[in-house]
């Protein structure tokens, strides 16, 4: 056992930190640290650099533009990444439908999809949840009827994140009504350009229109865009709900914040001291940050398990990832709200910011804390509740 | 000790509450918000009408002489709908310093104004540099014949775009941080020099940053006598802390009650998801917490009126600690159990949530009253 | 509304806190302000004192020596007699078979057992709980069959506190094998020098012997102790349960030892400095002196609608005296052990301190610290835990 | 980066673990516990022919060279089985010391009897005044001819009632609270001046206050040179929390594998309470903290061995601070998902409990840690 980066993996962080560092267009990452959205052109630059770099999809096979990492490597590329901080590439792409197409799909759909997703030539969208079916994911009622070399789809997705800039969305359909929940549900490849298709953006508390419904009108999808089999489609979903797991618990992000709070700390004086030279304040973040390191090591312990795992299957423990990731994320944006004080208050829509026409109001910082602290309560909702990953600790580890 | 409300009190409260269901639903309120003054014109009618925005001021001044409970019943009504009139920045907080501080002339030139709801006035005591300090104050306010000249920029000021009169703190004596030498001022919101920069805040009310160049204002507009504002200030908000503090149970009752419709009527693996015990036990812990922000509120609201400034200072301070830490806990177990629902602006939940973050930040959050609670040696002494 | 005391409350609260402080042996109390638990001697004669007063039981109705206060002034008593600190009177018998006798009893039970209760000269103890069922009570084993005149008694009781004292137990005990559950079930008062009691003590993790074991081998005991009516003993059992509820928030305790830990917290030095002065520790104190606060103020709610709820019914409100009770009990403890710091460590049983015949290890009033901090889990485990009173919340108030 | 256990480290682990699940079941600590010294003289010499007691001494010293590792998969053992013997204290704690500043003489005069459990060794470091302070050492020691005079008061020296050897700190020079000017001397347990006053801890173990009255050691007494050993106190101490964080993590395997049990296995209301979705998930919380710690621990046990002083305090803190935040929640659910009989003595978890409880105020508590890493920065900079 020796837990300390060897030679060669500080070797490699140094080489991808530097690229990370020359390569980002500056406004990118400054507007990252501002805390605002990364805009569609914004995450399509920076994917093209990173593609043209050989790393647009680094943990995909080699034959499919992969680089061969070991997993270790793969996590210091992402957490290099996250602290420059630079954009993450679009999960939906690159870390889902991705890997079930070529996992799971034909040599057509490797062909003609993988490489698009690379380059992010494709924005690639989620179509799993409905408003009826949040945590009970196979409940879902959108219908896929076969009709001749086509399915008809009908139904309605929600939370269907950045949908309005998406080309592609991959969807789970009830293709046999008959099955019991989990058995009649098949994956499906769906042109967003389809006719019948309407995107209907739904505001979150933050102010953003990050989500969006999707509504299917008798869309006509060829069949030659169903993944593997018809009515399999609920082991390729948990497939890839098992990917997501592994990234979701944003080490680099929180890593980043963290540097971001102390450093804001030391701006801001509270009676008469700055506020980062107050002990109870000091202690209160350096008490999320040892979470975060033990969140880190526990990361690393079960990356380093993945090699001697089945393929495909997941750790367990990846559960406590997500359960402790989002407590702290949503911990360090309680500190963000610490720090800022009363002019938290002032709600200014993204696009004025961006704008600059008015002054700011108080610390030119300060507008997007609130929004981050309202937003990041969603992070222990997505992605399989904090509830269901404690559901399947229960089960899956502890046998209860 | 008397828990009980008067006939009178439960006759407010019924009289409140009916208005307010009847004609402050979500939807309702979503148009009032989108209006010019971001809130309802007719509301704030009938809150007159009602004589709502009399309760507090004296009778002899031409309000109803409302006291402590008074006040705790409406601001509790008025969270529960989530209202968006200037209620607390032109009752509470303008008519607080009116009622505490003002002459005779002063109090019958304007409380009728604000009684009747004709008049709107503001409190401009905070500055951008101070934080929750209100009396850290670097607006200058120097003689100038008989009257004055004043200087300076207020942060955050509720309402302070739609008033027709600013009550302003500014210093007319003592370095910037002294509580010695601050005097207010009453200022017409449309007077030469005064700038008004209004803005929409996190929980859909309206604000301002208001820069005052050289605005002259005469002798009669002191409040009070010079240099001395600093006890009329710190009253005032201790007031208003109890004020926020009814307002915010009214908000979690509110939070409790939509989490527990949700949890009894969303159905998820063939049940609804109110049969899970870890989630019945959560609901659980935002009941225990809105009973114990209630009692504290109760608690804040009768010591907030008494004259012994340290005994108020401790006990508004323990209940918005009480209350910042609720609505952290009661936020988050609401947004949690609404799951995605939560999240938009489509539900009302998510409102309450902006609302009560934005409550534990006014006057002072958690952790600005945790340390000067503290620094008064808490609530439990040797002699207490 | 008025919250404030009345000048009359005010007036009574200078009394008996005069009375208290001038009637308590000081050496009771100071066993008190050192942890250490009160012996059977202190607490008979701190009784007689309250007895010769009048104010041994003063919630009793009046014909039975109670003194016909307000709520609000049993609580101002109790408050103040734990802020003393003086012992609290013998639960058992004044809270808890007491008013089942005065309510449930007949004439002869009633003025056989009252008396003797309120002066403790009958030490009692409760026979509830046994190996099998905790939480859930209703499964209580313990058969008594009636032979003419007498009951036979058979089965275990546990968890019973300072049955070593006792002279009676008042205990359930199932009389129908048939019957569902609850049904079969009387409430039945044993002479703890029956022959067939054998009381066996189980040592507790913090040293102290408070609680036992009690065996019932073939024990005969009179119908005529008999409470009420044979099978209906559940009825009086959740009189008795709801009745411990309402005195279980100890909010006096709590401030007592509040007040200690400000005293102890202002003798230790923490790296140079008192730790009284530093912010970090006094903000600690004072987010438990809030919850603390806010707890006195609901009970004081509770108590005062006492007097519109139907006689023998119970606030389901009290269980949030119970939970938040239980928390703040456990918090103060924790602070306890944060200011004692590494001299919580030895552990001197209390005999040997009482003794004094070595010099104490440490300050003097250490080597009670860990034991409270141990001891003090089980609040939220007995008088029912604090998850069956999220149960009974959730079911009564919530109606989930 | 590696995270798997070499071919001698799983033997290593799967021997000490067989001998203890062996010879150190709960009734058998208790007989243990009871004798003379309060532990076990057998098995105290079994771990010395496993080689335990040399692990991590050079093999040029008459040691097995082991590492980090090694101590780590040990001390998890231990805490799984709660031993007793005077490990920690003689081989961790005085061997370490021995190892890191030792000269020659010292080393092949003390390592071998420490090695093969003849000898035990003490290290008195801590004072009564000192609170969780290692540099505050009032205890002196005054040139004597060629040797020195010791004077001065130790406190809670771990199983300082039974050991052969202490290793005291004493001051040389400079103030009470300097870290210059602190010498280390060998002193026999058994020498004129020396008074050990022994009690059980709360945990089970045993400690000792010694009082040294004019002591007088040779000069070959001293450990390194003279006054300057704050460094070596300060990295053996780091090592020390390291290793009582293994322990605590192997007592939390076991506080949360016997809570499992007792959840599937307890019945009320018809079922096994392990069905309760509320005490699942709880049950759950137990696991993420036992994950959460191990993990930390792992961190710590590779950094505590490191030169860079800064690093290894951040992070041997942290993982402190970890460890008692983890004691607290894991001893408070195990004990509560027992019910009445985690109370008692007489089942297995609440002597986990204590013994948790006695690991976070060793070497300081999650205060004391929680301070010192703040102190530092944290261990997120700008550059790390």
């Amino acid at each position: 056992m020796d837990l300390r980066f060897t030679e060669d993996e500080l070797a490699f962080r140094d080489e991808v930190r530097t690229f990370f560092r020359e390569a980002l267009p500056p406004s990118i990452r400054e507007n990252i640290v501002a805390g605002h959205h990364t805009s569609k052109e914004e995450l399509v630059t920076w994917t093209r650099i990173l593609h043209d770099k050989g790393w647009a999809v680094p943990h995909w096979p080699v034959e499919h533009g992969g680089t061969g990492w070991s997993p270790i490597k793969q996590y210091i590329y992402l957490e290099e990444m996250s602290q420059t901080p630079a954009p993450a590439p679009l999960a939906f792409g690159v870390n889902m439908v991705g890997p079930v197409i070529y996992t799971f799909g034909n040599e057509a759909q490797k062909s003609r999809f993988l490489p698009r997703i690379a380059s992010l030539e494709d924005w690639w969208c989620q179509g799993f949840s409905e408003p009826g079916s949040g945590s009970d994911l196979a409940s879902l009622k959108t219908r896929a009827v076969r009709d001749g070399d086509e399915y008809v789809v009908n139904g309605q997705k929600t939370w269907t994140t950045l949908a309005q800039y998406a080309d592609w969305i991959f969807c789970l359909v009830r293709t046999d009504p008959d099955a019991r929940k989990q058995s009649g549900i098949s994956f499906l490849l769906i042109d967003m350009k389809s006719p019948g298709i309407t995107v209907r953006p739904i505001q979150t508390i933050d102010g953003g229109v990050e989500v969006n419904e999707v509504f299917f009108d008798d869309v006509r999808v060829p069949v030659e865009n169903l993944v593997g089999e018809e009515n399999k489609g609920w082991n390729y979903a948990k497939f890839l709900l098992g990917n997501e797991r592994v990234n979701i618990a944003r080490v680099g992000v929180s890593k980043e914040r963290i540097r971001r709070i102390k450093e804001l700390a030391a701006q801001q004086r509270v009676g008469g001291e700055r506020m980062i030279d107050q002990a109870e304040f000091r202690e209160k973040v350096a008490a999320v940050e040892v979470r975060l390191k033990a969140l880190e090591m526990t990361q690393l312990r079960v990356l380093a398990g993945e090699a001697k795992r089945e393929k495909g299957t997941q750790d367990p423990a990846s559960s406590i990832l997500k359960i402790k990731g989002s407590e702290i994320q949503q911990a360090t944006t309680e500190l963000l709200m610490d720090v800022v004080g009363p002019y938290a208050m002032p709600y200014i829509p993204e696009d004025e910011i961006d704008g600059r026409n008015e002054p700011s109001i108080g610390p030119d910082w300060a507008s997007t804390i609130a929004p981050a602290y309202f937003n990041t309560r969603k992070v222990s909702i997505y992605g399989g509740s904090n509830e269901i990953q404690k559901n399947i600790i229960a089960k899956a580890i502890l046998g209860l | 000790m008397d828990f009980d409300l008067s006939e009178e009190q439960t006759m407010l409260k019924d009289s409140v509450e009916r208005l307010l269901k009847d004609q402050y639903g979500f939807e309702a309120r979503g148009k009032y918000r989108a209006g010019d003054t971001g809130f309802s014109e007719k509301m704030w009618n009938q809150y007159a009408e009602l004589g709502l925005l009399a309760l507090p001021f004296a009778e002899e001044d031409g309000g109803i002489g409302g006291g402590a409970t008074e006040t705790m019943i409406v601001m509790e009504a008025f969270g529960k709908a989530l209202i968006l009139e200037p209620f607390f920045a032109s009752v509470i907080l303008a008519g607080g310093v009116l009622r505490h501080a003002g002459n005779g002339e002063q109090k019958s030139a304007l409380i009728p104004g604000i009684a009747d709801g004709s008049l709107t006035m503001a409190l401009a005591c905070a500055e951008p540099q101070g934080r929750y300090d209100l009396f850290d104050v670097e607006t200058s306010a120097r003689k100038n014949g008989d009257g004055w000249v004043i200087d300076g920029k207020k942060a955050l000021v509720l309402h302070g775009d739609s008033v027709g009169k600013l009550i302003v703190s500014a210093r007319t004596s003592g370095g910037a941080r002294d509580e010695d030498g601050i005097s207010l001022f009453i200022v017409d919101a449309g007077a030469d020099g005064v700038s008004r920069h209004g803005y929409p805040t996190q929980d859909g009310l309206r604000a301002a940053e208001i820069t005052l160049q050289s605005v002259k204002v005469g002798a009669d507009a002191l409040i009070g006598s010079e240099g001395s504002a600093w006890p009329v200030i710190s009253r005032v908000a201790d007031e208003a802390v109890a004020a926020l503090c009814a307002e915010a149970v009214g908000c979690f009752e509110k939070m409790h009650e939509l989490t527990l419709e949700y949890l009894k009527t969303r159905s998820q693996f063939g049940t609804t998801i109110g049969s899970f015990q870890a989630l019945q036990h959560r609901a659980v812990d935002m009941f225990v917490e809105l009973e114990q922000s209630r009692s504290m509120t109760m608690y804040a609201s009768m010591l907030a009126t008494g004259d012994d400034a340290v005994e108020r200072a401790r006990a508004v301070s323990a209940a918005k600690v009480q209350i910042g830490e609720s609505a952290k806990i009661i936020g988050r177990e609401a947004i949690q159990l609404h799951g995605g629902v939560g999240m938009t602006m489509e539900y009302a939940i998510g409102h309450y949530f902006k609302r009560t973050t934005m409550i534990d930040i006014l006057f002072g959050d958690a952790n600005h009253h945790l340390k000067r609670l503290a620094q008064m040696d808490g609530l439990i002494r040797e002699d207490a």
